[in-house]
């Protein structure tokens, strides 16, 4: 197009882990004023990428310009001070500190150059929340906040810096829709002739709707670049995977399921801080959906039947009401719970891939009270088969895994576990689509088998495609339940904004 | 990240400030209880001259806790307080006693020996990554030793150091011994550090997460190194005011100094695993311990006794205040 | 700080005598008192002498590793002051069984092995206190600031003042006694405490250096010097101040530096095949203003 | 948890198990370092006498250190080994001594006493959810008034009780004296339940990620439990082996143990944070200390040069094992 110097470039660049050669000789130019799309399936080496354009990791080969101007950032901070703004697919919060002291952490107002001035540190976070029309409370402990809600942080916070580039890796893998548009409004706000987007999703119709071109990357190779507008979604898919897929297709009509057993029964839940006499069935080889904006209480209804937080209301199983206090006793009655913070409640970072994948079935894999550790290694080996997991050997750590092939990682030890219940929230959470489509595959399967299961997700494609019927929510109830057939994305909007008052991001709930 | 998932009940509803003033307040309301609790059973408690000791049983200690309750913050540990403090101590009588320099810069001295030790230990813990309990563990250990070498493992007296004595004997504000005033301004200097200056802010952070405090581009090495060595002064400080108080420097002492003071700052309520600190708590859980064992021995129970007690009294006083608090320690 | 002449190779390995010396503990001055006789000794009669002990008085296992290490340099010799008068006997007995002569030294051992104790009876050390304390106080209540609950010469020290008192003062009550470790402050607030609960205490007697500089410092900081009687054990630059500025009545002090320089006389004599006696007294005094100053007390005290 | 953005080169090469066998090797190479360094030093060191008093003297801080790495590696804490494995010496000496009840009915039961301490400590950290610190700063006191209150102060001696002395005095391995065989048996046990079993794999688990360990269906309360129970089984054999040492039960002992089993753990490589734990490294870390010890006594540096000493050899041989470990603590 034009013949001034890109905004930003990176050429020849390679990148290694131990055991992984994570980026091979991969190039990429984002022009002024443009949104780039940067895709690829899990591991394909997009986040490692951008970890080297920001600063986090130095680069074994190759240059990076900035407008024409070579550089090396030497760390996050100087990569900021050039420009650069990076949302990470891994959150850097500090839970223990408020939303408005994590974003402006390492730049305090100060009083004398002393005294940190928090008013106006919060001053500064609720203007900056008014700009970008998000709905934080600068005062709340990030502890407290939901994946979503830490995730508006990080776009807050990366937003807060005078950036010329802002990159970001899955900002909408915990978002809904709601958020996601909020996003992008922002996202077309920010992009002017002197600035430049990166954005990395799984999701095709967000880069459909949001990129000027795609760049593709595979096995940590460089593909092609496309422009988006005359390339087919498609297309893309083919050049990330290196073949043609079938995607977005709805099963065949659900399997008739409404005179099996109820599987679970859930009468009556009720917590303190959020949910109003949620009932609901879930039938042997069921899947039920559960739809509803972010903090319509999916994720504690899930929860709250698996003992995780207090709660009032009857949870039967197999028709026999239980008492649940414990996640523990959850799965000793057959229900596993599949949590949709990966981080906080899935994985154990600094373990194996074995480790990970055995923690649920431990007792199940023992001889005369010893740990079968070859058990565990060929059943890892088997599921890191089975779900494509990219990971130089079963003996790596979960926290050197890509994000997607770490939530498969999760899916895997409850694969393992065979439960007969399964509530999975936010199954395929940066997940890239050929694989998702697997895992589709691999529910619709285990519902075959005579398995019940509870798909909980912000993407109303996901629900739709999956569940036999939907239960949506808003606000902690129940506002209506859809057989497959009948459910449109528009219905189920209708139903998850049926009681419409005011939202918050910030989950504490309790006193609406 | 101490709240687990079991039992978060009722989390979150006010910011963190109104939180933990609230837990104060409890923390306090348990100290009350043992108050009345001993004033009931005995009639020489609650006589100002006994509250007095009380506080100055608790100065010293207090003043450890304050500069431990900043490294607890990071989520680090700081084992070399106690022995720390007696070098600090022997310091200050070679600086006034031994060498005859001005008070003002004998005791200046001593609260630089304090940064010092801090120095050593922030640069131990950050520069050579050496995990906290090692590195404080083995100066320690080397504080100890150098005591006792420096001063010829003998006392060094300060009789001949007019005023010294005063310092933390005499009462700026009368009835108020200045040990008690000393720790008192302390612990407002220390309250203000960690929640008014980029030297709390960061020890938090760097408690509640360190990588992503280094990634935000705080020099979070750096700033490990500006903690330990606050937290070396408040060493320094109650190394000077013991000093004071005995009239002389003590080699031997110290030992076990270090676990006093790390028990007043989690029974005050700040986490070991870091990210969550406050210096009032700290206050009452020093003024806890102090009063337990002093009301104990009012009453004349049998020494071995109040170990049982002080210990069954700390696991129900820490418990009640994490029930009002909602379990979530 | 060192064995005096252990220059700079290992001692043993010269050819002078060595004597190791395991005591109960270093930091006190009453130990340094001990280890300066031992020097002394060493000097006077050119032998090499090593000196160290435990950090307090109740770690036994500690102690006994030290013996232990002693043993394995194979001294000429070995004195040594039982915290536990049983636990060491099997080792003793090994010594003895390689010709190394054991001399106890403080307090005695509950068996043959040594050839000879050097030591302070410390049940009469502390009568004599209480002989003082009856004396100045003449009826009331008075109390005791121990140093350690647990050992021999802690244990004595209160028993012997006790049984005094009990036999022989019908009109003193002792109402209290709290142990604080022999740590100057933790002695003062437990000082404290008791004069709190008792308002009309009259007398508290400290069981060594650090209880009773702790006691005038609560007797002091409660400003109510020379309403109470206060009676220390062993002496020390603090104490002998006290003393000298009517803060304390008096003290007990036994002579650490005949101790020491006896123990290690009685080694070499031993090492010489010389007969030694089976028992040598120290010795102990009484001190307080009237004599602290005489020739023959100044020179027991120690700094 | 403690990796930093900075500088975590080169990790992750091996899987969790070569990396630890690895780590291991390295920390043991610190050990013979020390090792050759004495024997050239001093010309008693490399005695079979003076290394059996070395093992002598590892073997009950080091039962202790096993257990306490079970505790650490849930990413708790126990202070309550020193004084716990005190009350376990003198509760065996109340059977045997006292009630005259047969040498394993003894010996059981202090193993029981342990057992029950750790059992007290699970409950608080579990179920009270109280932090680890807490409880057993708590249960620390507990046990040591209680071991003064049972003995009346006074040692309980065995002199009576045939066969016990030589319990950990024996040799049932010649020129071995028990107590070190029942340490490495010990060991042993204590690897194999790391490594081989639930308790320790949860262990791991917790200490790794506790909410997530919850989540994935472990009753991690319950387990909790019985790791600490487990922990207190090693204590209560360090009091057996303690009182079978020393003849006798000494009710003032120790205080200070505590920091001295958790400095082997924690010089031997397991993470206080919890997750990562090694056995061996206690072992190793254990051997250090008494090793760095005996050899300063061997070579008769003074006492007040020797804690200096160990105080900067601790620093240098952990950040030197840290170093080649590519400085991943
Ligand atoms: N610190 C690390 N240590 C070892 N391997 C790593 C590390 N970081 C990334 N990798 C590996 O590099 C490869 C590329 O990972 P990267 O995170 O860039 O993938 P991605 O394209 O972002 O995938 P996803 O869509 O799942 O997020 C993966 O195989 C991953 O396991
Ligand atoms: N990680 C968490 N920690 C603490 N509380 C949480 C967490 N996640 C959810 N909650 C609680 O759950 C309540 C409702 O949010 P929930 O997550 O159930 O909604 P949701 O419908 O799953 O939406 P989303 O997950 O998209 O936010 C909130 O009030 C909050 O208190
Ligand atoms: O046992 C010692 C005693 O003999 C001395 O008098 O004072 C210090 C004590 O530790
Ligand atoms: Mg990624
Ligand atoms: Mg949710």
């Amino acid at each position: 197009m034009t013949d001034s110097p890109a905004l930003l470039s990176a050429t020849g660049i390679s990148k290694s882990f131990p055991g992984v050669r994570a980026l091979d000789d991969v190039h990429l130019d984002l022009r002024h004023g443009e949104v780039l799309a940067l895709v690829g399936e899990n591991g394909a080496g997009k986040s490692t990428l951008l970890k080297l354009l920001s600063g986090l990791h130095r680069p074994d080969a190759g240059t990076m310009a900035l407008d024409g101007t070579p550089m090396s950032p030497s760390g996050p901070r100087q990569a900021n001070e050039l420009g650069i703004s990076v949302i990470h697919q891994e959150f850097h919060l500090m839970p223990d500190l408020t939303v408005a002291q994590n974003i402006f952490i390492g730049r305090e107002p100060r009083r004398a150059g002393l005294l940190i001035r928090d008013d106006e540190l919060e001053r500064r976070a609720t203007a900056l929340f008014e700009r970008l029309g998000i709905p934080l409370d600068p005062r709340q402990p990030v502890a407290h906040l939901s994946v979503a809600g830490q995730q508006m942080v990080e776009i807050a916070k990366a937003l807060s810096f005078d950036a010329r580039v802002l990159i970001m890796d899955e900002p909408t893998a915990a978002l809904t829709e709601t958020e996601v548009a909020t996003l992008f409004w922002i996202v077309r706000d920010f992009v002017s002739p002197r600035t430049g987007v990166i954005y990395v999703s799984h999701r095709m119709d967000e880069i459909k709707e949001i990129s000027d071109r795609i760049t593709v990357l595979r096995d940590g190779r460089y593909v092609d670049t496309l422009p988006t507008a005359t390339t087919e979604t498609r297309e893309v898919i083919a050049a990330m995977v290196g073949r043609q897929l079938e995607t977005g297709v709805r099963p065949h009509p659900a399997p008739e399921v409404a005179d099996r057993e109820v599987a679970l029964a859930v009468r009556g839940l009720s917590t303190r801080a959020l949910l109003k006499d949620v009932s609901f069935e879930l039938r042997r080889g069921e899947i039920l959906g559960l739809a509803g904006l972010m903090g319509a209480g999916r994720t504690e209804v899930a929860r709250a039947i698996i003992g995780a937080d207090r709660s009032t209301g009857v949870v039967e199983v197999n028709g026999r009401p239980v008492t649940i206090r414990t996640p523990a006793d959850a799965v000793r009655h057959g229900i596993g719970y599949l949590s949709e913070d990966r981080k906080r409640y899935g994985l154990l970072l600094d373990q194996d891939v074995v480790r990970n994948v055995m923690l649920s079935s431990l007792p199940g894999m023992t001889r005369g009270g010893f740990v079968r550790d070859a058990d565990g290694r060929r059943v890892a080996a088997d599921m890191v088969d089975r779900l494509s997991i990219r990971t130089p050997s079963v003996n790596q750590r979960a926290k050197n895994l890509s994000g997607g092939n770490q939530q498969k990682v999760v899916l895997a030890k409850w694969l393992v576990r065979d439960c007969d219940v399964l509530i999975v929230d936010e199954p395929t959470r940066g997940i890239d689509v050929g694989a998702k489509d697997e895992i589709y595959t691999l529910l619709t399967g285990l519902a075959a088998q005579g398995k019940s299961i509870v798909v909980i997700s912000s993407e109303l494609p996901e629900v739709m495609r999956l569940a036999d019927r939907i239960v949506v929510m808003c606000e902690g109830r129940v506002t209506g339940t859809l057989a497959n057939a009948d459910a449109t994305q528009h219905h189920i909007m209708e139903l998850a904004t049926r009681f419409g008052a005011d939202r918050s991001l910030v989950t504490t709930g309790g006193d609406a | 990240m101490t709240t687990t998932i079991l039992g978060r009940a009722g989390q979150g509803k006010n910011g963190l400030g109104n939180r933990q003033q609230l837990q104060q307040l409890l923390a306090f309301a348990g100290l009350v209880v043992i108050f009345v609790f001993f004033s009931v059973a005995s009639p020489y408690f609650l006589d100002w001259a006994n509250v007095k000791g009380i506080l100055l049983a608790t100065a010293v200690t207090g003043i450890m806790a304050l500069g431990a309750t900043l490294v607890i913050a990071t989520g680090g540990i700081d084992l070399s307080v106690g022995t720390g403090m007696t070098l600090c101590s022997v310091m200050t009588g070679v600086f006034l006693a031994n060498l005859g320099l001005p008070l003002v810069v004998g005791v200046l001295g001593g609260l630089a020996i304090g940064a010092l030790i801090g120095l050593l230990n922030g640069l131990n813990v950050a520069y050579l990554r050496l995990p906290p309990f090692i590195a404080t563990l083995a100066m320690m250990m080397v504080a100890q030793g150098l005591s006792l070498v420096i001063s010829g493992t003998k006392p060094i007296y300060f009789s001949d150091v007019a005023g010294f004595g005063q310092l933390a004997g005499g009462e700026l504000v009368p009835g108020l011994p200045n040990a008690v005033l000393i720790f008192f301004v302390a612990a407002v200097l220390a309250g203000v550090t960690l929640s008014k200056t980029l030297t709390g802010r960061y020890a938090l952070s760097i408690g509640s997460n360190e990588e992503a405090t280094a990634i935000s581009g705080v020099d979070v090495r750096r700033w490990k190194v500006v903690i330990y060595v606050v937290a070396g002064l408040f060493t320094g400080l109650a190394g000077v005011v013991m000093a004071s108080r005995l009239n002389s420097a003590q080699p031997g002492l110290g030992l076990g100094y270090e676990l006093e003071a790390i028990a007043a700052v989690v029974i005050g309520g700040t986490s070991l695993r870091g990210g969550k600190a406050t210096i009032l708590g700290t206050v009452i859980g020093a003024l806890i311990m102090a009063t337990l064992t002093n009301g104990l021995r009012i009453m004349s129970i049998p020494q071995e006794w109040q170990k049982v007690a002080v210990g069954i009294v700390i696991v129900l006083a820490v418990y009640a205040d994490m029930l009002r608090r909602g379990k979530e320690a | 700080s060192g064995g005096s002449g252990s220059g700079g190779g290992a001692p043993g390995t010269g050819d002078k005598p060595y004597v190791a010396l395991v005591s109960k503990g270093f930091q006190h001055q009453f130990w340094q008192a001990v280890k300066q006789g031992a020097d002394d000794a060493a000097a006077e009669l050119d032998v090499e002498v090593t000196f160290e002990g435990p950090e307090t008085e109740t770690e036994v296992e500690k102690q006994l590793t030290m013996l232990q290490t002693a043993l394995d340099k194979s001294p000429d010799a070995i004195g040594y002051a039982a915290l536990d008068s049983e636990a060491s006997i099997p080792m003793m007995t090994d010594a003895v069984s390689r010709g190394i002569p054991v001399i106890a030294f403080d307090s005695g051992v509950d068996s043959d092995a040594p050839v000879t104790t050097v030591s302070t009876d410390n049940l009469a050390a502390s009568a004599e206190a209480a002989k003082h304390m009856a004396e100045l106080v003449g009826s009331g209540k008075i109390a005791i600031v121990g140093h350690d609950q647990t050992s021999q010469t802690g244990q004595q020290r209160v028993e012997g003042f006790t049984q005094y008192i009990e036999e022989n003062a019908p009109d003193i009550e002792i109402v209290d006694t709290q142990y604080a470790a022999g740590d100057q402050l933790k002695s003062a607030d437990a000082a404290k405490a008791i004069m709190q609960a008792h308002p009309d205490l009259k007398g508290i007697y400290g069981t060594n250096e650090g209880s009773a500089i702790g006691v005038v410092k609560a007797v002091q900081e409660s400003g109510r010097s020379g309403e109470l009687t206060v009676i220390g054990f062993d002496s020390g630059t603090a104490q002998t101040d006290a003393i000298r500025d009517g803060l304390m009545a008096g003290a007990i002090t036994q002579d650490p530096i005949k101790m020491g320089y006896e123990t290690v006389k009685a080694a070499v004599a031993a090492i010489n095949g010389e007969e030694v006696e089976p028992v040598i007294d120290s010795g102990f005094y009484w001190y307080d203003e009237t004599n602290i100053d005489d020739p023959e007390i100044a020179a027991v005290l120690y700094e």
